[in-house]
């Protein structure tokens, strides 16, 4: 039999686990302390968020809450990577990516406390909200992507989505059409390596995630996910390709979700300690520090007043999420449409009577 | 004034669209150089380019969710489904996203996306060729569903849908694709979504239908008028959200309902307006509201469509025993 | 014998199951070791093996379509839906072929499966956790659908959609999940499908209800009972087809009828009931049919949910209006 | 980067378009000539009832009706392979693999009449009817083949999807869980250039479709689809594999749909005919009739008689569909449910009622 068609999948990482660089060349950001200090600021404040935040739940202060624990280095260098003017499409976890896309933290509070009001967010204004239902994003960020092809626009639509995601028809669908179309458009899979209590090796027989990107017959690239120069770098270079009509990108950020799934969750029940202990051994803050330390970039006393900014900072969140109260009964019809209908206008008018009347 | 077939109005009302708003683009399977299986987009990426109407790979979900991409963005998507049969992939967008996209983000994106689907049966055609979805829809919040039911309405219907800020579905009934043509002025006039339309005056009994049951409705009024029962009846267009106003004013005259349609039975939209005008008009009516509908069965293949879908003959019972009661 | 709460009555029915019909599978997204988010499963794998209970990929079409191939060659697949807010994807494959095949096929082949999934709001979750969709199953020809409202029902209504040979959607409040613990006998009796249960006998008004709002329509009952006015209370149970022999009977009987459902209300199965008994036993009627529900918007984040979901409050106020009419 | 996966697609092919052995081992079924002639006679018979059912559809005793002209190698090919305690999953036109497992061809012709009963249809009591919404057989092909493997039965799924059927999520699903589960199954793909209007190029940015099984961590193979001898050599090695415990395949058969899509289309409209003209010329019926007659296992004569014999043969076939009638009204409900609830047993007895009112 003839050979048709052959394919590989190559792996980018510029920082190890011990913070050793792997590559003699930098990336052009990387070059630039300021920058990389930028970066390992974010992580460090998305990590106090995180711990705050599940404080915030066991203490019934928030409802259920997505730990972002371990995935700073993918969603803060997604985040870097992206324009103001691109649209991003996120899952549910990647406040790093909306953080520095100006998301506010109470916003994503909001969000998690039962309050849409977190959605009309100080973000990009085109970004999406959070998109519960697994790999329903892709397709927006698809139609997105088109939106900006037509119009001769340089942008570029960005989504993420889980390990366990890629299950879903709507993931390759979405593959496919970028392909097709040559869209502007940069998937992420922000591969964690557990869907809830489902592991990889579970969910499918890849090798790789990155390999899925051949269905769709598009680039398919796996990067270390807990590498933030890795991880800005990838993603640096499918956003410029697909800027200048170069097409669609897939890349696999292979990293670890060392919490929960989510504070509902107990991950103890299905996966082995050995493995997270493993995992925290890995994690994307260790290896940057690190880095900048050994590089004289950064010092303990700098990293002391940076966790003492972090947590003042997420005081003035947790206020500004805990002033925001009940959002008014009315709220719940008037952005159902447009022009509301007869109909909504009597079902409105009843649930404030009745909100009145309980108080 | 030429007259044209419904689904020639529907041609005219998109290239009417495409010419006058530039945020509007075509897309479904088909819909290009194809002109769509029905033509229905016939000659529209020829005279617009393949960047305004555009062939899709094959696949309803993408189809609806990167319409709500496209729309969030600000194009206006009219996106088509090649029959509501397989508009079922599309269902989960719909109701996870095009109708929740405004309230979930307090209204800083909304879907401007119309998701048109030839439906109903009596063509001969194939399985799943012939399916009446529309309750499916109907039942979900954040989306209006609208069925025109001749081609002026079609027309005005289409250009108000594709013009309206959030997202419609816009089912067409194959079977009057090609009957019954009309004169229809091209002129951008767009109907009103929300409102019923009065098709024909009477004091006996009102009789409320929508899509291709209409024809069977308009033909039992005219046979039940040559012995002197006068019907109201009322196209409903768009079936969701319903203008009850103008039912409940009719039937508040008449004292008799009468609701046909061709979707199954159990939870269609012919027990929303039933159990509406029974608990808002209960005291106007003088007999039993009855519901002459699809039964409670998949579409059959065709051999038997026509003893599923109801007959001039069945509306006309329906009406009978109405008036009897 | 010990209280049980719905969610231990539900693994007690799987465990039963699992144990006297080699047929029977469990699968879904984390049913296996984690025994399910809300760990209806619980132990089941531990128990049954890997090969009775499995975790599947993240693919609710995937569930549901494999589902009704295991199902049509001889097993009896028990699948869960992580929540019915994921159902949609699986929608295409229940509406063309989970309630098709054995009328596509003439009989030859058939769909013994059941789709369960926790349902409706109350519990505090995340966006599309607290959905009520019962009422786009309920048009949905072919298939049963299915809502607990007991410890003792979950147990035995679960236990006959198993056994029987046609599909059937279960939907398990998950707000009661964990409530009202009851004594519930493990002995493997299965209670009827397509019948409702009276669960409270009265002459001065019929309140009809189904999954957690059974819970309100009790309490409203309860109370009023204290003012002197005897409620029936009926638990639909199958959601469709609807058991109307009952529902008639009791209506008869009293006059009065307030349906009772979380879901909106527009198009929801509280539609299809009200329609049925106004046609039905429209003299018997001594007010109008009152529906109490959700409204017309998809459930709000928690913090409003329980402005959404109907109160007692509401529920007597319904109760108030159809007897005070 | 370093590679850390790569892949490979393999094509088949014995007999070219001229009838010339392509490699010089055949497979073994390949050496037994009554086996190629009863698969020749098959594929002569799929194309007489081609023809007329074309015929039947013009003269307005048919509805619609999919032709599977250029299609017979493919089909005759899959079914030949199978054994018939395998179970088959089509999509809407492979006669010729339905027919080969006992379907017969009034029971075909039933279906495209409008009548159920075709389905109820003599071939194994087990196959699947067909599946008109496209891709979504995959999924009942993958959950008999874990049905089997769970029962430890040797039995294969077999299931067929089209080119375009390829950009539904439900394609990849399947194939995502069939590698997952390492399941018995075999998933072909009609490759006939189009999918409707649309060609393949603007359906896929992909290469190949085989490709797409590496999506779902499977194998994947091309394979020349006219070429009877490698279809059914490549289904063997698929279906054997299967059988084994040795996982899941998926094919694609390179084939043309040299007819419409449907008797509802005009092909005219969208597709060259100098392409068409070409693929005529590499049709599945011609080389292997050549291959045939040039190794002197067929000439002339057996040819003409066969062709007579299939004329007759359908001549009774669609005397047996044309006397088959309507169906009883209540058949639309009888086969609703096991056990017919109150409410569609009064709505059986409305519709018979109306039915006989009207005749
Ligand atoms: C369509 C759909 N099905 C099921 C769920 C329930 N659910 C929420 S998160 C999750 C697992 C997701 O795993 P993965 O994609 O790997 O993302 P991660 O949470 O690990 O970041 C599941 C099953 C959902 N949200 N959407
Ligand atoms: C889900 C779904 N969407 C749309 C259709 C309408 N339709 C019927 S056949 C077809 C094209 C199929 O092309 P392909 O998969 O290549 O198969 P082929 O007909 O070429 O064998 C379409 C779009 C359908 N049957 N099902
Ligand atoms: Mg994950
Ligand atoms: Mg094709």
């Amino acid at each position: 039999m003839k050979t048709v068609a052959s394919f590989e999948i190559k792996y980018q990482q510029h920082l190890d686990p011990e913070g050793h660089l792997t590559q003699k060349k930098l990336p052009k950001f990387a070059e630039n302390r300021d920058e990389l200090l930028k970066m390992y600021r974010m992580m460090s404040f998305v990590r106090v968020f995180d711990t705050k935040s599940i404080a915030l739940q066991r203490t019934g202060q928030l409802g259920t809450y997505a730990s972002c624990l371990g995935h700073e280095a993918t969603h803060v260098g997604i985040g870097a990577a992206m324009q103001p003017e691109d649209a991003f499409f996120p899952m549910y976890r990647e406040y790093g990516a909306q953080f520095w896309r100006g998301v506010k933290p109470h916003e994503v509070l909001l969000f998690w406390g039962g309050d849409e009001r977190g959605n009309n967010f100080s973000g990009p204004q085109h970004d999406f909200a959070w998109a519960v239902p697994i790999a329903t994003q892709f397709h927006h960020a698809a139609g997105a992507a088109l939106a900006f092809k037509l119009r001769g626009e340089k942008r570029v639509a960005v989504s993420v989505i889980g390990d366990g995601g890629t299950s879903q028809g709507d993931f390759y669908e979405s593959l496919n059409a970028a392909g097709a179309y040559q869209l502007p458009v940069v998937f992420v899979i922000s591969n964690n390596q557990w869907a809830i209590s489902v592991p990889l090796s579970a969910q499918t027989a890849c090798a790789t995630l990155a390999q899925k990107a051949i269905a769709g017959g598009i680039e398919g690239i796996q990067v270390d996910g807990n590498d933030i120069i890795a991880v800005r770098d990838i993603m640096e270079y499918a956003l410029d390709k697909a800027r200048t009509g170069k097409g669609p990108t897939l890349v696999e950020a292979l990293t670890y979700r060392i919490s929960d799934h989510t504070t509902a969750d107990d991950a103890t029940r299905y996966r082995d300690k050995h493995e997270v202990d493993d995992a925290k051994k890995k994690e994307p803050l260790i290896r940057i520090r690190k880095y900048l330390m050994d590089s004289g970039a950064w010092d303990q006393q700098q990293e002391d007043k940076l966790l003492a900014e972090c947590a003042a900072q997420m005081d003035t969140e947790v206020q500004l999420y805990k002033d925001a109260g009940k959002p008014p009964v009315e709220s719940m019809f008037d952005h159902m449409f447009a022009n509301l209908p007869e109909s909504l206008v009597a079902q409105r008018d009843a649930a404030v009577a009745e909100g009145q009347h309980h108080g | 004034m030429a007259k044209v077939a419904m689904v020639e109005a529907i041609t005219q009302a998109l290239a009417y669209e495409l010419e006058h708003d530039p945020a509007v683009v075509v897309l479904g399977e088909d819909v290009g150089v194809n002109g769509g299986v029905f033509r229905a987009t016939s000659g529209l990426q020829q005279r617009f380019g393949k960047q305004r109407v555009m062939d899709t790979p094959l696949a309803e979900a993408l189809i609806a969710g990167m319409s709500i991409g496209m729309a969030a963005m600000g194009m206006k998507p009219v996106a088509e489904i090649q029959f509501s049969g397989f508009i079922y992939p599309a269902v989960d967008q719909m109701i996870n996203h095009a109708g929740r996209l405004r309230t979930r983000t307090r209204g800083r994106l909304h879907v401007p996306m119309v998701l048109r689907a030839p439906s109903g049966g009596g063509i001969h055609a194939p399985e799943h060729h012939s399916e009446s979805n529309e309750a499916l829809f109907a039942h979900m919040p954040g989306i209006r569903t609208v069925m025109p039911s001749s081609p002026a309405r079609a027309y005005g219907l289409l250009l108000a849908a594709i013009r309206d800020p959030d997202p419609v579905v816009f089912l067409e009934p194959t079977r009057l694709y090609r009957m019954n043509k009309q004169e229809v002025e091209d002129n951008g006039e767009a109907l009103p979504l929300d409102t019923c339309f009065v098709l024909r005056e009477g004091g006996d009994v009102t009789l409320v239908s929508w899509g291709a049951m209409i024809h069977e409705t308009l033909q039992a009024a005219a046979k039940l008028a040559e012995q002197g029962v006068k019907c109201e009846v009322i196209d409903l267009a768009t079936v969701s959200p319903i203008d009850f106003e103008t039912i409940l004013e009719s039937v508040e005259k008449t004292g008799r309902l009468v609701i046909i349609h061709e979707a199954p039975k159990n939870c269609g939209v012919g027990a929303e307006i039933a159990a509406t005008v029974a608990e808002k008009a209960i005291y106007s009516l003088k007999a039993p509201i009855e519901r002459v509908t699809g039964y409670d069965i998949p579409m059959p293949l065709f051999k038997l469509e026509h003893d599923y879908m109801p007959s001039v003959e069945r509306v006309m019972q329906g009406i009978r025993k109405a008036l009897e009661a």
